[in-house]
């Protein structure tokens, strides 16, 4: 094994992130390594008398065409947009000062196609093992195998609001986020709101589900219904309660103001996905007096959440509470395959700064890879 | 003329733009009409341009000019139609090919570029030796660099319960994700009120005058 | 088999993209060319299928005199407009099937569908988003409440950052010795960004990209078919 | 009656808003801003690299966000031409290549007039994002086989030396969200190895931050009217975004005197219910 990584590792090294190898010859030319055979490499290692070049390339006639002219004395260009499998004749003539005295060198190389692109070789690895994980623990949860997965804590608001709408006889107001049910944040509120259905169903609490799209909403009445009738009160069902507002953004969200303001619910639930209204939202709620938790993988929503609820759901936590309560093996599994691509990050990103300050560059340059 | 259609322009613009702030103080029948004229105009601005600036470039004229070379554009062109087709009922399942395919190749092309964008070279650039510094700011800072990382990766790790120990590092985790929520939040604001700027300088220069 | 056979699409386009991800010889780098010109092609007409079924939901509700039905009628109304109008004269340098249309141009300033752009869409649009200016100062004044050690905490760097980004942030915090300069608010602002900022945003890219590849694997595999619609 | 009260409450906050921004609009207060080292890593990535370099703008924004990025991006596209570059726009955003054109008319006639095909030259819109610069990668002319004006690929002089992204010298996205900046820095950087800068909205600004970093995947980064003001500094002259810095510096601090107003109220609120709470209890 040992055998096959060295020598893998060091050519890796030579290739470098720009691709460009200083050199000890006057001038070379070397097809670019590990790539669709487009490039030429060339370096130059001037004598210190030079102060300005000119680097040719010859056309299809043979001809010596300038292709640059930006001076180094230690420098390289990489001529890429080739062709592959043909061989490119390169000079470089170089001059001094006054221009009086010139010296030229020639170079050539054939390009040529690879099987593999060796910069990439960490990109593999890492991605094969975060597959592998990913798969082995959905497949594992697929067997009924039992994973473990924290508790989230934004969630220990639910058991304080039910029991706060309860003792107060008010409505509790879930909202599953106004994106469609493509999102996998649509479908992750919907599975919290299955588990809080069945809570209102046993304490006998009202519901309010308002829906931004149609599919939502059907989507959010069968949930209930199976909650209430897994609780046995089907008889408490209410299917109007779980209505369609409008498709309109704001329009959505005046709607959804005006039934904060009438209902007045104990408990406001703003779990999905959301864009701007996040804020208008959960003003209207702060101002009715109702505890809030809120939700969602939006990232720039997550702050106005934070300072004007009283729980909030940050990104992934979000889908870890619907794994955590829906015991989906698909969910599950990948958040375990996740995991353990977090683990990963923690070791990599701890090696690499010992590595670094050990002096042993290489290993931070064979982690980012090149292009 | 021109010159009395753009001061028409200008006070159309106006009348849009004063329709959509009488919502800040109720829904009303000028904010809803404004709102679906925009709606309409936005969703014929997009059909013309599509068709105007890749269909026809990118499709119809090769395949007019061109057939021998570009034939095999057909395919797309076709799966293009079975697209189109989800608008009717009886026919939608034809949809689910293209679909597919679009699927498919994006999520590839994300999964590559992601690991090795927002994985990869994120790792990378956290391996910092952060006594390389000469200024103490710079070595303080990267060390909060590396500990906020870690801790805030730890923070969205699900499969240990966070209890005494193992606590700490989520909770160092979740102050490094506050402060960020905390510049995002300023940020945010920021950007809102330039809007609004744009707006009122539309309203004060373009219309009223008010500003030379 | 109705259901297998996209799958089995994904599952081809999806591999192809990850083998020439890696193999750079012949022929894959051409094949993904190909794969990626026709998902744009493709992507185009799932464009216009978005378009189409917007108006067709404006013109249900039109017909069949839903509540607001007027409103839906204005937006079709200018729906047609954008499109006859951009049609006929085409738009900026593009030609419609009436050529330049020059005489309107000349009248109007420019083309009728520029000159709707100009004038009606771009305070349209740019209106829309100001409203939340308003939005943000009044949830500002009426919900941004500190609770407790971490809302604390989003708070003074909001204050920071907020102040950080006027022009009186330089003159506030003058009055600190250079030698202490990192308090001085803007270099604050910029130390603030530059590292704990940066630190937990990176952290939140590492874990969506995980989800990345994640649902990425899953699609591929044809173990998440959920995009294909009908159920789980 | 308790709503009505918030109601009232909240129109005079708005008011409030208008007031704060109308008046130094008005007014101005003459304030400077002081630049900032990521802007300046956008300017000196454009300053440094050579004269005939063919580089790309693209427009990833529409009309919604206009007062942000398109100071930045004639703030930039004089730059460009001023160190002679040849630019080429493109847009991830239907509307970006109107915004584009408002760019080139604007800049030129400051500038003087440029030649279209040689000295700039509008790409337009394609869709795809991530798979159509990926596109761009592997072959520029599949993507844009003509420009806005129906001109062809071969005919455009300005175009004679790009065969793929790798032939761009740098890329400055200005971006309002998605597709955009990102896109660009997984792609053309991160793939394809071309410089890339970016000008954001302010909202996504510190979402990009991390790819500021030793492995240069962003080269510099504008966010928002402050940054653009910023450019417009190191290029020394006082542009719509520095005009623009005064309401948005008066704006910046109301909002924070109604967030200690908002706290200093619920702090007594929380106080008097305390007080009665024990009232109640004694």
């Amino acid at each position: 094994m040992k055998r096959i990584v060295l020598p893998l590792l060091l050519a890796l090294l030579s290739v470098g992130i720009g691709g460009v190898v200083p050199s000890a010859a006057p001038f070379s030319a070397e097809d670019a390594p590990w790539d669709d055979g487009t490039a030429v490499v060339l370096a130059w290692n001037l004598d210190p008398l030079r102060t300005s070049l000119s680097l040719q390339k010859a056309d299809s006639l043979g001809i010596f065409q300038e292709i640059s002219n930006e001076f180094a004395l230690t420098g390289g260009y990489k001529d890429s947009g080739l062709e592959a499998d043909a061989e490119y004749r390169y000079r470089l003539v170089a001059y001094n000062k006054d221009r009086s005295d010139s010296v030229s060198f020639t170079a050539h190389a054939t390009t040529r196609q690879q099987w593999f692109s060796m910069q990439k070789l960490s990109l593999l690895i890492l991605l094969a093992m975060i597959c592998g994980a990913i798969l082995y623990y959905i497949f594992h949860a697929r067997r009924g195998k039992n994973l473990f997965i924290r508790r989230i804590s934004g969630l220990d608001s639910m058991e304080e609001a039910i029991g706060r709408a309860t003792e107060k006889g008010k409505p509790i107001l879930f909202v599953p986020g106004i994106s469609d049910l493509g999102d996998i944040q649509t479908i992750a509120a919907l599975n919290i709101l299955n588990h809080l259905a069945l809570k209102s169903a046993e304490y006998g609490t009202e519901l309010l589900v308002p829906c931004r799209f149609s599919m939502v909403l059907s989507a959010a009445r069968e949930t209930v219904k199976e909650a209430y009738l897994q609780a046995g009160r089907p008889d408490a069902y209410r299917e109007e309660k779980i209505f369609y507002v409008t498709d309109d953004q704001f329009g959505f969200v005046a709607g959804v103001d005006g039934i904060m303001l009438r209902e007045q619910p104990a408990a406001n639930f703003f779990l999905g996905a959301f864009w701007a209204e996040s804020l208008i939202l959960t003003e209207t709620g702060f101002g009715t007096g109702a505890i809030q938790t809120a939700g969602t993988g939006q990232p720039h929503q997550i702050p106005f959440f934070v300072v004007s609820c009283d729980y909030t759901l940050i990104g992934e936590e979000l889908y870890a509470a619907s794994a955590y309560l829906s015991r989906d093996p698909q969910q599950l599994g990948s958040l375990k395959g996740h995991d353990f691509g977090k683990l990963l990050v923690i070791i990599l990103v701890l090696t690499g700064i010992v590595m670094e300050m050990a002096g042993q560059g290489w290993f931070k340059q064979f982690i980012a890879g090149g292009n | 003329m021109a010159e009395l259609m753009k001061v028409l322009g200008i006070w159309l613009g106006a009348y849009f733009t004063l329709s959509i702030f009488s919502f800040l103080y109720k829904d009303n029948p000028f904010y809803k009409l404004a709102e679906q004229i925009f709606v309409g105009l936005s969703a014929g601005y997009w059909l013309i341009y599509t068709i105007y600036n890749i269909l026809v470039p990118n499709l119809f004229n090769l395949l007019f000019t061109d057939f021998a070379h570009n034939w095999l554009l057909l395919i797309p062109m076709l799966l293009g139609i079975m697209m189109l087709l989800r608008i009717i009922p009886s026919a939608q399942w034809l949809s689910r090919y293209p679909i597919a395919l679009m699927v498919g190749t994006t999520a590839a092309i994300y999964m590559l570029l992601s690991f090795k964008s927002d994985f990869l070279a994120q790792i990378a650039a956290t391996m910092v030796n952060p006594f390389k510094f000469s200024s103490p700011v710079d070595v303080v800072g990267t060390i909060l660099l590396i500990v906020g990382v870690l801790c805030g990766v730890y923070f969205f790790y699900f499969s240990k319960k966070q209890e005494g120990v193992f606590a700490i590092p989520s909770k160092i985790g979740i102050w490094f994700l506050m402060v960020s929520f905390g510049a995002s939040f300023g940020y945010t604001v920021m950007a809102r009120i330039s809007l609004l700027i744009g707006r009122l300088d539309f309203l004060l220069r373009d219309w009223l005058h008010i500003i030379k | 088999m109705k259901k297998n056979l996209p799958l089995i699409v994904a599952f081809a386009s999806g591999l192809l993209i990850l083998i020439a991800g890696f193999i750079p010889h012949k022929p894959f780098g051409m094949l993904e060319e190909t794969l990626t010109n026709w998902f744009m092609i493709i992507s185009s007409f799932a464009i216009l299928l978005g378009q189409i079924s917007l108006i067709q939901a404006n013109v249900t509700r039109v017909a069949h005199r839903s509540p607001n039905w007027q409103y839906y009628l204005a937006g079709l109304i200018s729906f047609a407009g954008m499109v006859v109008f951009g049609l006929l004269w085409g738009m900026e340098k593009t030609p419609g099937i009436l050529g330049h249309g020059e005489g309107i141009s000349q009248n109007l300033g420019s083309k009728p569908f520029d000159y709707i752009f100009d004038y009606i869409y771009m305070p349209l649009s740019a209106t829309m988003f100001s409203l939340l200016a308003f939005y943000i100062a009044s949830a500002a004044y009426r919900a941004f409440i500190i609770r407790n050690f971490e809302s604390n905490l989003l708070m003074i760097t909001a204050v920071i950052v907020m102040l950080g980004r006027t022009s009186f942030a330089t003159w506030i915090t003058s009055w600190i010795p250079d030698s202490w300069g990192i308090l001085q608010l803007p270099r604050l602002t910029d130390f603030i960004m530059q590292y704990p900022n940066t630190a937990a945003q990176r952290a939140i890219l590492i874990s969506a990209a995980l989800g990345v590849v994640g649902s990425s694997l899953r699609i591929i595999l044809g173990i998440e078919r959920s995009y294909l619609g009908g159920g789980k | 009656m308790k709503a009505d009260r918030t109601l009232i409450e909240r129109r005079i906050v708005f008011l409030v808003l208008a007031l704060a921004v109308a008046l130094p609009l008005i007014f101005p207060l003459g304030l400077r801003t002081k630049g900032t080292p990521l802007t300046k890593k956008a300017y000196d990535l454009v300053d440094q690299t050579p004269t005939g370099s063919v580089v790309i703008l693209s427009f990833d924004y529409d009309p919604s966000t206009v007062t942000e990025l398109q100071p930045m991006a004639q703030a930039i596209l004089e730059h460009a031409w001023k160190k002679g570059h040849k630019v080429i726009a493109t847009a991830m955003w239907p509307q970006g290549s109107q915004m584009a054109d408002m760019a080139f008319e604007n800049v030129q006639a400051k500038l003087g007039q440029k030649e279209y095909g040689r000295d700039y030259i509008n790409l337009g819109y394609k869709v795809g994002g991530m798979v159509v610069i990926q596109g761009m990668g592997r072959n520029f002319k599949t993507v844009f086989p003509k420009d806005t004006s129906g001109l062809n690929y071969e005919d455009i002089p300005l175009l004679k030396t790009v065969k793929s992204l790798r032939d761009i010298k740098y890329v400055v996205s200005l971006s309002a969200g998605d597709p955009g900046l990102k896109d660009w820095v997984l792609t053309a950087h991160d793939k394809y190895g071309v410089s890339v800068a970016g000008g954001t909205t302010a909202v996504s600004a510190p979402g990009f931050l991390p790819y500021v970093n030793d492995q240069k995947q962003l080269y510099g980064l504008m966010g928002g009217l402050k940054a653009a003001a910023e450019y417009e500094l190191l290029m020394e002259y006082e542009g719509p975004a520095s005009l623009n810095m005064n309401p948005q510096s008066v704006a910046h601090v109301l909002i924070l005197v109604l967030i200690a107003i908002g706290n200093i109220k619920a702090w007594r609120k929380r106080k008097a219910a305390l007080k009665s709470g024990e009232v109640a209890n004694g």
